[in-house]
């Protein structure tokens, strides 16, 4: 263990990290429930992603700040979010993080460092450096972290904040979660290597590709890349090849999928290897994985009866917080 | 005539004008997946995903237009046009006039926005009003299945760049739509119902708004001209004039916000060409200078209502009395 | 008082607003090397040079003004403006409202724009109704060096983003400019000069072109109050209503386009608000609907000229005894 | 040489290259004298770069095409431009390539195959794989040379422009000039590497940086780069290693240019280099370079004399233009 990282937090027991996974899981599980009882607003989900969310925030600390996109539920529970307030926000009632306003997309939650959720493709990119030069002009020794997707890399601002990270440098860990799909269109059609981490080199930038559905790959890999990032105060890029299990969003289609390509991806979902790991090990057995999966699904329908009882915004919340 | 929505109009405008003509392309984010009927019918040439990355899917469609090409570039939601602004605005509006003509851009814009799907202020931002501002462009935003179709097929055969905005609330709304050779000029208003007290201006879904506004002042014996602009630019002035010097009042209505939009160029339009018959204020109604809101609630009281039209027009021309004049 | 140009008071303004809170910081691309003097005395921390890329550029501002900076970025010329949209308007503009009030976006952009130097459409657009359409910011174009200083000190202490345009012609127009603590609030307009027959509405270079127009109509008895409105979002509505409903016209002057511009605005405003009071109709007076040319002869022509606003004047007093109005 | 190479028109002569370079450098201080005169528009010159226009504009065909930036004088007349057309313009004269619409910063010449100056950073990189989309769709061998600054090379639209070329196979020729300086920031404080060539990697495309300096070697490489091009129907990039010898614009400063940086790059002026050489080999003698000299100046002169005597346009044509 590096000296940096000796000083970081405890890192999170095995089953901490499968337990984080299942209550991602099951909230996005939960979303999509409410869609098959009726119209529900469009979420996308992150159903296949939950070991790159839950790796990587494990590796941070408080003070660190996060920066993410529109499939960033994983991040925020992971993070610590109130699945109740994020079931809330979804639904436009007047006790989500955002009062409402955000709807799905755009929740942030100062409070627990989460800055920003874009919608804009690439809008936390466009943000990360600013926020990273907050931290490194106000003191403090958090490190800003900002994920997104295998398309936003496409996006010219993604060019435009990794060169302007590196001059500056700045110390964000850009995550990218490249999951094969950009919508509605494979990686494939878009660019044309395999990989976005390479493209670090342009920036003169360390990068590291990691199996992202291990959990405990991901963890590993960002818990060194962060340390790397506070040490230095220099960006990094790391790469979780990951996949997103279901369609773009909710109501779901994956009609345009290869079904080779699911089933293939299926077969490495993140839960069931930890989970099988654990069961192998001994250090779970097929009644406590259960019992796990039950809470977390029991803890989503408690968020989700929250979130139905409570209120919609008043109408006059119609033109407050436009000024400061 | 066959009955189908906006997003059915829409797609058998480009099927036809795609099989009229071989220059025209359609492409963007999703365009092959989501219109596999087109392409199929016209292949992978014509039909194209882009990857993510707006600047130069409209960069790359000013580039197609001024070089012999007839693209159609669909950016998805109005918002991301925030990323294309230097290829729409700087290249495609710019580039014909500071070449001194040597350039034409016959190219399309396809957006979306608008209130109703509580997608919240990244996805739906009406900016209409920006391109209507910009030189060198036409703008167009339907209320009609049928005008989606004529409107589309005249912003392809148009040799200059026409941003196509699709009220989202409106997409799947079926509506008559005539067959084949359908054109609706662009630079004509429709007159959507006849009235004699008051005008009601507008655009998109507040059409639809507006008529049923002059549903309920006609309940209270008020006779509402209902304008659908179709066209943003260049305006129709000539059926506002007409209208307005008829009835002497006016309400603008739209859901983009009031200052510097589009309801503020009809009034002031009105204001300046038409107002010794004006009998009343100008008035408009609009969605309110704030973002878009997600929550349902608050979307709802974000889009103007039907309620709130017929009052100001009832207002106004009580006012008449009242002040006499 | 000393006499400085426009961009000698914005360069006292920041290395006052930089002296007195250690949050504000400036960069740009070239800032650090054309600032030399606000380098020297803040150093390379908080004067900065960037990658030639306003989309980050903005986006930058937009980041640390959520967290705790307070940020001026420098975009050079207002069509640039045109890669950082998303920055400024999707996320700067309504980042605040989206996360229900959590973020405080106090940053200033700054451009450039405007007639007078033949730089042509891809350094000269005057875009600022833009921002005046979109939610969530404040926008400012002074007249004067004092107010160039005023405001953008204003602008540094405002909480919100702040779109600060300065029209090129007026850079090193010297004028008498206030020491030290010299703030001019965001949202007052000034009153350059007071009449009583029309009112002659401006921002801007335009606000000396309407002075000079209204010598020219003084010459011929006719008397007119000029308007400078500074601020262009919030407008100070109180003072355009109160001079309009003193002298019942008014003309609205500025060389950005016509079409959604600030004269339409303006024009819409008090054709709603001060209908009663008009004798006349509102009159705009603009740059024409195209891109600014290059070539001096018609870049002259491009700028609104006073004769054109006299005249226009003229035309509306001796209307009203035509109309017997 | 290769077969693709070999159907190309006959490469030109050394003293073609000089005389060529001759006339851009005498263009140039042409519009420097106008300065010196007195008011004159600003221009950014392309003095110090005229190796890499003439070396790769003269490895071009007829039916291809060029799109370029505001640095593009020696572009244009490499390509065979009426100096006196480009003067008027410059001057804003109706006699101007573009009627005096767009003035020295956005001249096109359709003509000439000249789609576009831009003034916009990165506007020609934001055109140029539409260019070439009609050159593949609407038949033809053309290809298309996108000049731009490593400034450009920054904006997001490069990243956008050289992914979207790459995998939509466009013929697209890019060719960065690098000429150390972006207006006034020095090319070291905004990108970590020295070079934007190696960039390319990321876009799967091949590259080469040669020195922009030297005439024949820049010729060479373009040759072939864009024989590639031609042949494979894919993108290319090509960096010039060059200097900027002015400032970014007339009136010029360069206050802020390390002295012994411009002392260092005056000694490999591109046209100091290819006299010496011709000179060295007997190709060329003093009094003949000193002829070529005058040559260019003088026709210099001719076009000034041209441009001033060229009326302004009318200023009805302050509207005409704006839609087709
Ligand atoms: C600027 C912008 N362009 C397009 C979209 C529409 N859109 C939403 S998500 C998405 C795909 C994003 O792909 P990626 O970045 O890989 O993230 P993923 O959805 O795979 O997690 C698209 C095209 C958008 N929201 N913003
Ligand atoms: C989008 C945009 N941003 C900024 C500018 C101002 N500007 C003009 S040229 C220039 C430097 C360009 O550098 P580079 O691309 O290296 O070209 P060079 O001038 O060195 O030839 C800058 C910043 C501009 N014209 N356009
Ligand atoms: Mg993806
Ligand atoms: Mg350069």
């Amino acid at each position: 263990m590096s000296p940096a990282m000796s000083s970081a937090s405890p890192a999170p027991s095995r089953l901490d990290l499968l337990a984080a996974m299942l209550r991602i899981r099951a909230y996005e599980e939960r979303i999509v429930a409410f869609h098959d009882e009726g119209p529900f607003p469009h979420v996308c989900t992150s159903v296949g992603q939950e070991a790159a969310a839950v790796g990587v925030v494990s590796a941070l600390r408080p003070d660190d700040q996060i920066l993410t996109n529109h499939r960033s539920a994983g991040h925020l529970l992971a993070r610590g979010a109130d699945p109740g307030r994020l079931l809330a926000e979804v639904m436009g009632r007047s006790t989500g993080y955002c009062k409402g306003k955000s709807g799905t997309l755009h929740i942030s939650a100062k409070e627990l460092g989460v800055i920003l959720t874009s919608t804009i493709v690439g809008g936390e990119l466009s943000l990360a450096p600013g926020v990273a030069l907050s931290r490194s002009m106000l003191g403090g020794e958090g490190i800003v972290v900002c994920f997104f997707g295998d398309g936003a890399a496409c996006e010219g601002i993604f060019h435009e904040s990794l060169n302007l990270a590196s001059v500056w440098n700045l110390p964000v860990l850009y995550v990218c979660e490249n999951n094969q799909w950009q919508a509605f269109v494979h990686r494939k059609e878009t660019m044309t290597g395999d990989h976005v981490g390479p493209w670090a080199a342009a920036y003169g930038m360390d990068h590291l590709t990691v199996d992202g559905n291990d959990v405990e790959a991901v963890l590993e890999a960002a818990t060194c890349a962060a340390a790397q990032v506070r040490q230095t105060r220099r960006p990094f890029l790391l790469e979780a090849s990951t996949y997103r299990q279901r369609g773009h969003m909710e109501p779901h289609d994956q009609s345009y999928v290869d079904p080779a390509e699911i089933e293939a991806w299926l077969a490495k979902d993140p839960i069931d290897r930890l989970s099988a790991r654990l069961l192998d090990a001994g250090e779970l057995t097929p009644q406590g994985l259960e019992a796990l999966r039950l809470q977390a699904r029991e803890a989503m329908n408690a968020a989700a009866a929250f979130a139905q009882a409570s209120p919609f915004p008043d109408p006059s919340e119609l033109t407050t917080d436009v000024y400061a | 005539m066959s009955l189908m929505n906006a997003h059915e109009a829409l797609g058998q405008a480009l099927a036809e004008e795609m099989q009229r003509d071989s220059r025209v392309l359609m492409f963007g984010e999703g365009v092959a997946t989501k219109r596999k009927d087109l392409l199929e019918a016209f292949g992978p040439q014509r039909v194209r995903n882009t990857p993510l990355a707006e600047g130069i899917i409209a960069g790359t469609a000013a580039g197609a237009a001024a070089t012999g090409l007839r693209p159609v570039a669909d950016l998805l939601f109005a918002p991301f046009l925030c990323f294309a602004m230097d290829g729409i605005v700087n290249s495609a509006g710019k580039l014909r006039y500071m070449s001194g003509g040597q350039f034409e851009f016959p190219m399309v814009i396809l957006a979306m926005t608008g209130g109703g799907w509580t997608v919240g202020a990244q996805h739906n931002h009406n900016i209409e009003a920006w391109f209507v501002h910009s030189p060198g462009l036409k703008v167009v935003m339907p209320s009609t299945p049928a005008d989606f179709k004529g409107l589309m097929k005249a912003a392809i055969r148009d040799d200059n760049p026409v941003l196509f905005f699709m009220d989202m609330a409106l997409g799947f709304e079926p509506g008559e739509v005539p067959e084949g050779e359908w054109i609706v000029p662009l630079g004509q208003a429709a007159i959507r119902r006849e009235g004699t007290d008051l005008t009601l201006i507008s655009y998109a879904k507040t059409v639809h708004t507006c008529l049923a506004a002059a549903d309920a002042l006609a309940g209270q014996g008020l006779s509402a001209e209902v304008i659908d602009l179709r066209t943003l630019k260049p305006l129709d002035e000539a059926t506002l004039l007409a209208s307005v010097r008829k009835t002497g009042r006016a309400i603008v209505v739209h859901e983009a916000g009031a200052l510097c939009g589009v309801g503020a160029e009809v009034a002031a339009l009105l204001s300046e060409k038409a107002f010794d018959a004006l009998k009343a204020p100008l008035v408009r109604i609009t969605g309110p200078d704030a973002p878009a809101p997600s929550s349902y609630a608050l979307e709802q009281a974000f889009m103007p209502q039907p309620a709130a039209i017929a009052q100001a027009g009832l207002d106004l021309v009580q006012r008449d009395a009242l002040v006499g004049r």
